[in-house]
């Protein structure tokens, strides 16, 4: 048969061609590029018109390994990170079931409110509720950081559950209540199992929007809670702007990241997560 | 630099005897920090003694720095070897955000909070509203610390051009100047004059790079000197009175002072590219589009020993002179570890840390007394502004709420159209 | 077993997270709500006011700063959703090495902003690396970073958001049922006229989500336009920050926020109406 | 007017073999049924008529006309899917006059022949209301109108009726039998149930594993089976194996094939009380119009279907005499 343009290219190596070379430039070039800023040697630096540094040097990657802060920031972010996940998956649960499965009064006024928190940029609500965490005691302190990146992540969580959950046909609940188990057993041997893949990938979004949050961080935690997109601000956003030392920060943050992500990618259903997020 | 503060001390006629003070509040009747040792008490020779006690029994001090540049000096150097000479004292260091700590210390003050932190290095233009709201400690540190009776007065007691009197103690001294790269443009032919800047300008379209001065105080810097150059002598006069209030700032903003300033910087905008920040500017002589450039003396210093700017760059200051600052330390109201702090910032500002500092990041010091030409090595001073230029030209800052007017007036004036 | 009425098990359902983002959302914003009108300001004297709304459109530079706030969020979206659209399409073909492309794309969601700019600024601002290489070869690059018209801050804006527009707008596409697709097809629709007639308009509740999120993104950005942007004007969100934390001027700070929230708000309305017919034809959401 | 020639038509997914290679004409205006299991190849075989799928080999012509180069819009084919695939977003007329539309038909002639279609199917009414709002049924039949309103040269139907329930299935199937009838358009129709397939088709394709089994008319398929496959996939029936000497094993009396299998069809096998008989009723199910035996002779087990109207209900165990209404039906190539 010939090719054909149709439902079915016979020949799919054209995109392959074609994503290869976009993601070589959008994704490969930054990548190279930090790579080399990371590499660059202080004692000749890297200015016009040079293509390549001169000379590299691994000065900036010996000073992020002496640095404590560094690796401290990494575990700090991380904790963080898996804190906020296993919160938000805790309060978002009973939420998204209300959502998914029961009739109730004011249902889209509630599905408003959760979702409100994704509408208002995240700045209005650290500089706000910094006020309140000095009357609580959490300004500045670990769990601080974790209850106001909470906020921003609970509306994805409970998004992408209540529509894994709404995809539970209510039969299976019947069914293992005519057996016999009550509210608890059903969440605990039916609800969650099944809504594992919505799990997986609310966690995901919140695990990774906590691990590269700045704003609210930065306002309700900074200084003593120093996550790695905090400690990056003050080479980068801040006063000054050190690019090899931004470089080396960069990857220090980004590989966690990547791994973590690569592992979730292999149980993370797509469809899952546009479910959730697919209509608000 | 000792010419320049000799220039200041004329100015405002200040002269220091090297006498025992009593130690007292700054502009009020009592401290307000809570502190266990009685501070009135505190004399330059009984200082240590007095004071090392309660500070082992603080046995530490959380210490804010502001700046990104000055880590690898603290933390590497100042701090071990202030833990070295007070065992049992640690400092915890933090890199933070200036302006974002003053408003954490109000929220703290304002909530009843005692302060998070107990030495702070802190920007000078956040000086007024820090000690307007009442967060530093109102202690005389400009004569109470032993080991720097030489300060220069004025730097002591006026930050940003506003006048606390005292309270932040100058840590550095800094100073605006033009940068430009010898790779690309010969000192003969880097302008000297605001008018040359023009002819330079018309002549090299693109090539000159001005930090914004909403965006940085090179600009800022930059923009106060255009208007010392400029505006009448009355008017400079009356900008450098830091006894005016804001909005008699912002009315000085208003009239024709700034008028022939405005022109000159709307003529000049289409010729030059304005930046965002400090750093914008530095990348951009970096990256050889730029080749003059409004600059921080300190900051092209650090830049070029980080290999972030290249070894060909220098700074000099326009004929007309260009302003220069500084940044200052404070210990803020509420403390917990005053006597561990005290015993700190004397640290900070002793021969020791002083001579440490310069000859790491090239920063000048508000010590009138010292003597740095040999904690300099040449390669070094060639990337500071030449001694005798300095000499001559380095000006104090106007006073902080003109210059903040003048700012306004600059994006609406010029930025805006 | 007693049983509560249904109402009753839903609220408390509800609660946690509910009674959560009324503590810790709903409160800090309806202070900064009074806050705008000089009510339990930080900094304030306790009366009502509308100095600070007058304050903020009085005031030509941040008047400007609100439309640029709003052209931020615009642009790049729209740039972002031209190319989100054909990649979830492509990524909906099959082809060699389809699985990692699939990963590799959405690299760019667990890059922080901040980092995007750093990027973008080392290859594109005047003299950088892309200049270096391009120059040799007789191409001049216009002012990317720092210019009138943000480019920049677009780039960077939509290197960010592509990944995650593709990932809802391919999941919306994906969950169209591939007969429907197919009947258009037999009914005479060029792969162009069924992806035009029937692909978009099945998937525009996940398009417009995907828009609204993204549209709201660049609406508060901070770093991203603050280090790449023109000089002048500022984003709402770079004024909000300066008259927070060097100019402690919060009431000021709480009417911009009102305002960019309000903008918000008005955007998702639209959102409403747009979808609204799509709604209830589709997927029967009556509820 | 349109008549349908496949050559040595091949596909494979990988090594798995969808459709062996086949030759297959259908005539103009014949309805044809293809009947066979899931994954027989039927639908493969109907969407490569569609262009939705690509064989791998073979040339497919529509009234001469060689198709291969032809996309799906193309083709002018109706497809009739499972699913319906209506389109969520528009009302039934806008579905139904899809295809006018892009056919670029003007607005008023396609607006007359959408409301001609939906009359044909009795849909009218409903024209402006949306998929979501219809019955399954009427959703079918907004389907089929969809499709017959192009005026194509051959309908294709994958499993139309389904999803429906029995009753509503029969009456459709009646109802479809009569439109192709009145509209004279080829039809393919493809199904699993072998009931829809005899009332509806002129002709029966049973297909298994990506092949053609067996052909022909429904009352010959039915009657005359020729394969093991065929015969127990249309009804029920039983297999009996011939012993050596050409003989059932129940009836010395009836003559078989010299060693072969026969296809016994229940209904053809007449049970009568016999004190003496050889067999014996295991169980018995009553089906209303009949009844259906299980009855075991000389160890092997068959089924018998007497009609229910009359005689008496035979209790389990009693024994009976089996004789058969007709021959026995010979098979070809079962072991």
């Amino acid at each position: 048969m010939t090719a054909r343009s149709g439902l079915h290219p016979s020949d799919g190596r054209w995109i392959t061609v074609g994503l290869g070379a976009s993601l070589l430039i959008a994704l490969g070039l930054p990548l190279i590029v930090a790579l080399l800023w990371s590499f660059m040697d202080p004692a000749t630096g890297w200015f016009a018109p040079d293509i390549l540094p001169p000379s590299y040097a691994l000065d900036h990657w010996e000073w992020a390994a002496r640095n404590g802060d560094i690796a401290q920031a990494l575990l700090l972010s991380v904790g963080i990170g898996l804190a906020v996940t296993a919160l938000t998956a805790l309060l978002a649960l009973p939420t998204a079931y209300a959502l998914a499965k029961l009739p109730f009064a004011m249902k889209r006024a509630v599905e408003l409110f959760i979702l409100a928190p994704l509408i208002v940029p995240g700045i209005i609500v650290a500089v706000g509720i910094g006020t309140i965490f000095f009357r609580l005691d959490l300004a500045f302190s670990i769990p601080g950081v974790i209850l106001v990146q909470t906020v921003g992540t609970l509306p994805f969580m409970i998004r992408v559950l209540a529509a894994t959950i709404e995809a539970i046909p209510n039969d299976l609940i019947n069914a293992a209540r005519s057996l016999g188990a009550g509210p608890a057993a059903v969440a605990r041997h039916i609800l969650i199992p099944l809504a594992w893949p919505g799990f997986v990938a609310g966690g995901l979004l919140t695990f990774i929007s906590s691990f590269e949050e700045f704003e609210k961080t930065f306002i309700i935690g900074s200084p003593f809670v120093q996550t790695l997109p905090v400690i990056l601000w003050g080479y980068l956003g801040g006063r000054v702007m050190v690019f090899p030392t931004a470089a080396v920060v960069t990857f220090i943050l980004l590989v966690p990241m990547l791994i973590v992500f690569f592992l979730a990618e292999r149980v993370l259903r797509d469809d899952v997560m546009a479910a959730g997020m697919g209509k608000l | 630099m000792s010419c320049k503060t000799a220039i200041v001390s004329g100015l405002i006629a200040l002269s220091v005897p090297f006498a025992v003070h009593a130690v007292e509040p700054v502009g009020a009747d009592a401290f307000n920090v809570v502190s266990p040792v009685d501070l009135a008490t505190l004399t330059p020779e009984n200082f240590e003694v007095t004071l090392l006690p309660a500070a082992l029994e603080d046995g530490k001090v959380v210490f804010y720095d502001f700046t990104e540049s000055f880590t690898p000096l603290f933390a590497e150097n100042l701090i071990p070897a202030f833990q070295a000479k007070y065992p049992g004292i640690t400092i915890e260091y933090f890199s933070v955000d200036g302006e974002k700590s003053i408003q954490q210390l109000m929220a703290a003050k304002d909530a009843g909070s005692p302060s998070p932190v107990d030495v702070f290095f802190m920007p000078n233009g956040q000086a007024r509203v820090a000690n307007e709201a009442g967060i530093i400690a109102n202690l005389p540190l400009n004569t109470m610390l032993p080991a720097a009776p030489d300060l220069d007065q004025m730097a002591a007691t006026v930050s940003r051009g506003y006048t606390h009197g005292g309270v932040v103690v100058p840590f550095h001294r800094n100073q605006t100047a033009i940068g430009y790269d010898t790779r690309t443009v010969s000192a003969e032919q880097v302008p000297e004059t605001f008018e040359e800047i023009m002819t330079f300008a018309t002549a090299n379209p693109g090539t000159f790079a001005m930090t914004s001065p909403a965006g940085g105080g090179s600009g800022g810097g930059f923009l106060e000197s255009a208007i010392l150059a400029m505006a009448t002598p009355d008017c400079v006069a009356q900008a450098q009175d830091f006894s005016l209030t804001k909005e008699q700032a912002v009315e000085w903003a208003k009239g024709d002072c700034l008028d022939p300033v405005m022109a000159y910087f709307t003529a000049l905008k289409p010729l030059i590219e304005i930046t965002k920040g400090n750093t914008d500017t530095l990348t951009l002589i970096a990256n050889g589009v730029a080749t003059v450039g409004t600059v921080w003396e300190d900051q092209a210093f650090d830049f070029v020993g980080r290999g972030l700017l290249p070894p060909s760059m220098r700074v000099t200051l326009l004929e007309t002179g260009q302003v220069g600052d500084g940044d200052g330390i404070m210990i803020p109201a509420g403390s917990q570890n005053v006597a561990a702090a005290l015993l700190f910032v004397n640290f900070l500002l002793s021969d020791e840390a002083q001579v440490m500092k310069v000859s790491l990041n090239g920063s000048r010091t508000a010590r009138t007394g010292l003597d740095l030409a040999g904690a300099l090595k040449a390669d070094m001073a060639n990337r500071l502004v030449p001694t005798a230029i300095h000499a001559e030209r380095a000006r104090p800052r106007i006073a902080g709420v003109v210059s903040s007017a003048a700012t306004d007036r600059f994006v609406v004036d010029v930025l805006q159209q | 077993m007693r049983r509560l009425p249904q109402g009753v098990v839903a609220a408390l359902l509800v609660l946690p997270s509910g009674g959560y983002l009324a503590l810790f959302f709903g409160l800090p914003l309806l202070l900064a709500f009074l806050g705008s009108f000089g009510l339990y300001a930080r900094g304030g004297d306790g009366g009502f006011t509308l100095r600070h709304y007058a304050d903020l459109f009085g005031t030509q530079a941040y008047r400007d700063g609100l439309v640029f706030s709003t052209y931020l969020a615009i642009v790049p979206t729209l740039v972002s959703l031209a190319i989100s659209l054909p990649l979830a399409m492509g990524l909906a073909q099959t082809f060699p090495g389809r699985k990692l492309f699939n990963a590799l794309y959405k690299v760019p969601l667990v890059v922080p902003g901040i980092v995007a700019a750093f990027i973008v600024m080392t290859l594109f601002d005047r003299g950088g690396l892309a200049a270096r290489l391009l120059t040799p070869i007789g191409i001049d690059l216009p002012k990317i970073v720092r210019d009138d018209w943000a480019v920049g801050v677009i780039i960077a804006t939509a290197w960010k958001a592509v990944p995650f527009m593709t990932l809802i707008i391919g999941g919306s596409l994906g969950a169209i049922q591939k007969d429907i697709i197919l009947a258009a097809r037999t009914l005479g629709a060029t792969p162009l006229t069924a992806f035009w007639r029937i692909q978009i308009p099945l998937a525009l509740p996940g398009i417009t989500a995907a828009f609204l999120l993204t549209f709201i993104g660049g609406m508060g950005a901070f770093a991203v336009p603050n280090l790449l942007g023109p000089v002048y004007p500022l984003p709402l969100s770079v004024h909000m920050y300066v008259n927070a934390f060097e100019r402690n001027n919060w009431g000021l700070v709480a009417a911009m926020g009102t305002m960019l929230s309000l903008i918000s708000v008005l955007v998702l309305l639209a959102y409403y109406r747009t979808t609204r017919s799509l709604r209830t034809a589709y997927g029967g959401e009556v509820r | 007017m349109s008549q349908i020639t496949l050559t040595g038509i091949a596909k494979a997914y990988g090594t798995s073999v969808a459709i062996a290679p086949m030759d297959l004409t259908v005539a103009d205006g014949e309805f044809l049924t293809l009947l066979g299991p899931s994954g027989c190849g039927k639908t493969t075989l109907m969407r490569m008529i569609a262009g939705i799928t690509l064989p791998d080999q073979g040339a497919i012509r529509i009234n001469g006309r060689d198709m291969a180069a032809l996309p799906p819009e193309k083709r002018n084919v109706g497809l009739v899917f499972q699913s319906y695939a209506l389109f969520p977003h528009m009302t039934v007329a806008a579905n139904v006059g899809f295809g006018l539309k892009m056919r670029g038909i003007a607005r008023d002639a396609a607006a007359e022949r959408v409301r001609a279609a939906l009359a044909l199917v009795d849909l009218e009414p409903l024209a402006a209301r949306y998929p979501r709002e219809l019955s399954g049924g009427q959703q079918q039949r907004v389907a089929l109108a969809r499709a017959i309103v192009i005026e194509p040269d051959v309908l294709l139907l994958d499993e139309p009726l389904s999803n429906l329930d029995a009753k509503l299935r029969e009456h459709l199937r009646e109802d479809l039998r009569n439109l192709q009838q009145r509209l004279r358009v080829t039809a393919i129709y493809v199904t699993h149930d072998q009931a829809e397939a005899m009332a509806l088709a002129d002709r029966i394709i049973v297909m298994d594993k990506g092949r053609i089994v067996e052909e022909g008319a429904p009352v010959d398929l039915y009657r005359a089976p020729q394969t093991r496959f065929a015969a127990e996939f249309l009804g029920q029936t039983n297999v009996v194996a011939v012993t050596a000497a050409g003989l059932l094993p129940w009836n010395t009396g009836v003559a078989g094939p010299a060693d072969g299998m026969v296809s016994i069809r229940p209904e053809d096998i007449a049970v009568t009380p016999a004190l003496d008989g050889a067999g014996r009723v295991l169980s018995l199910t009553f089906l209303g119009p009949a009844v259906e035996y299980r009855i075991d002779i000389g160890g092997t087990v068959l089924r018998a279907r007497d009609s229910g109207t009359g005689t008496a209900i035979l209790p389990q165990g009693t024994q009976v005499d089996l004789t058969l209404r007709v021959p026995p039906h010979p098979l070809q190539g079962v072991a």
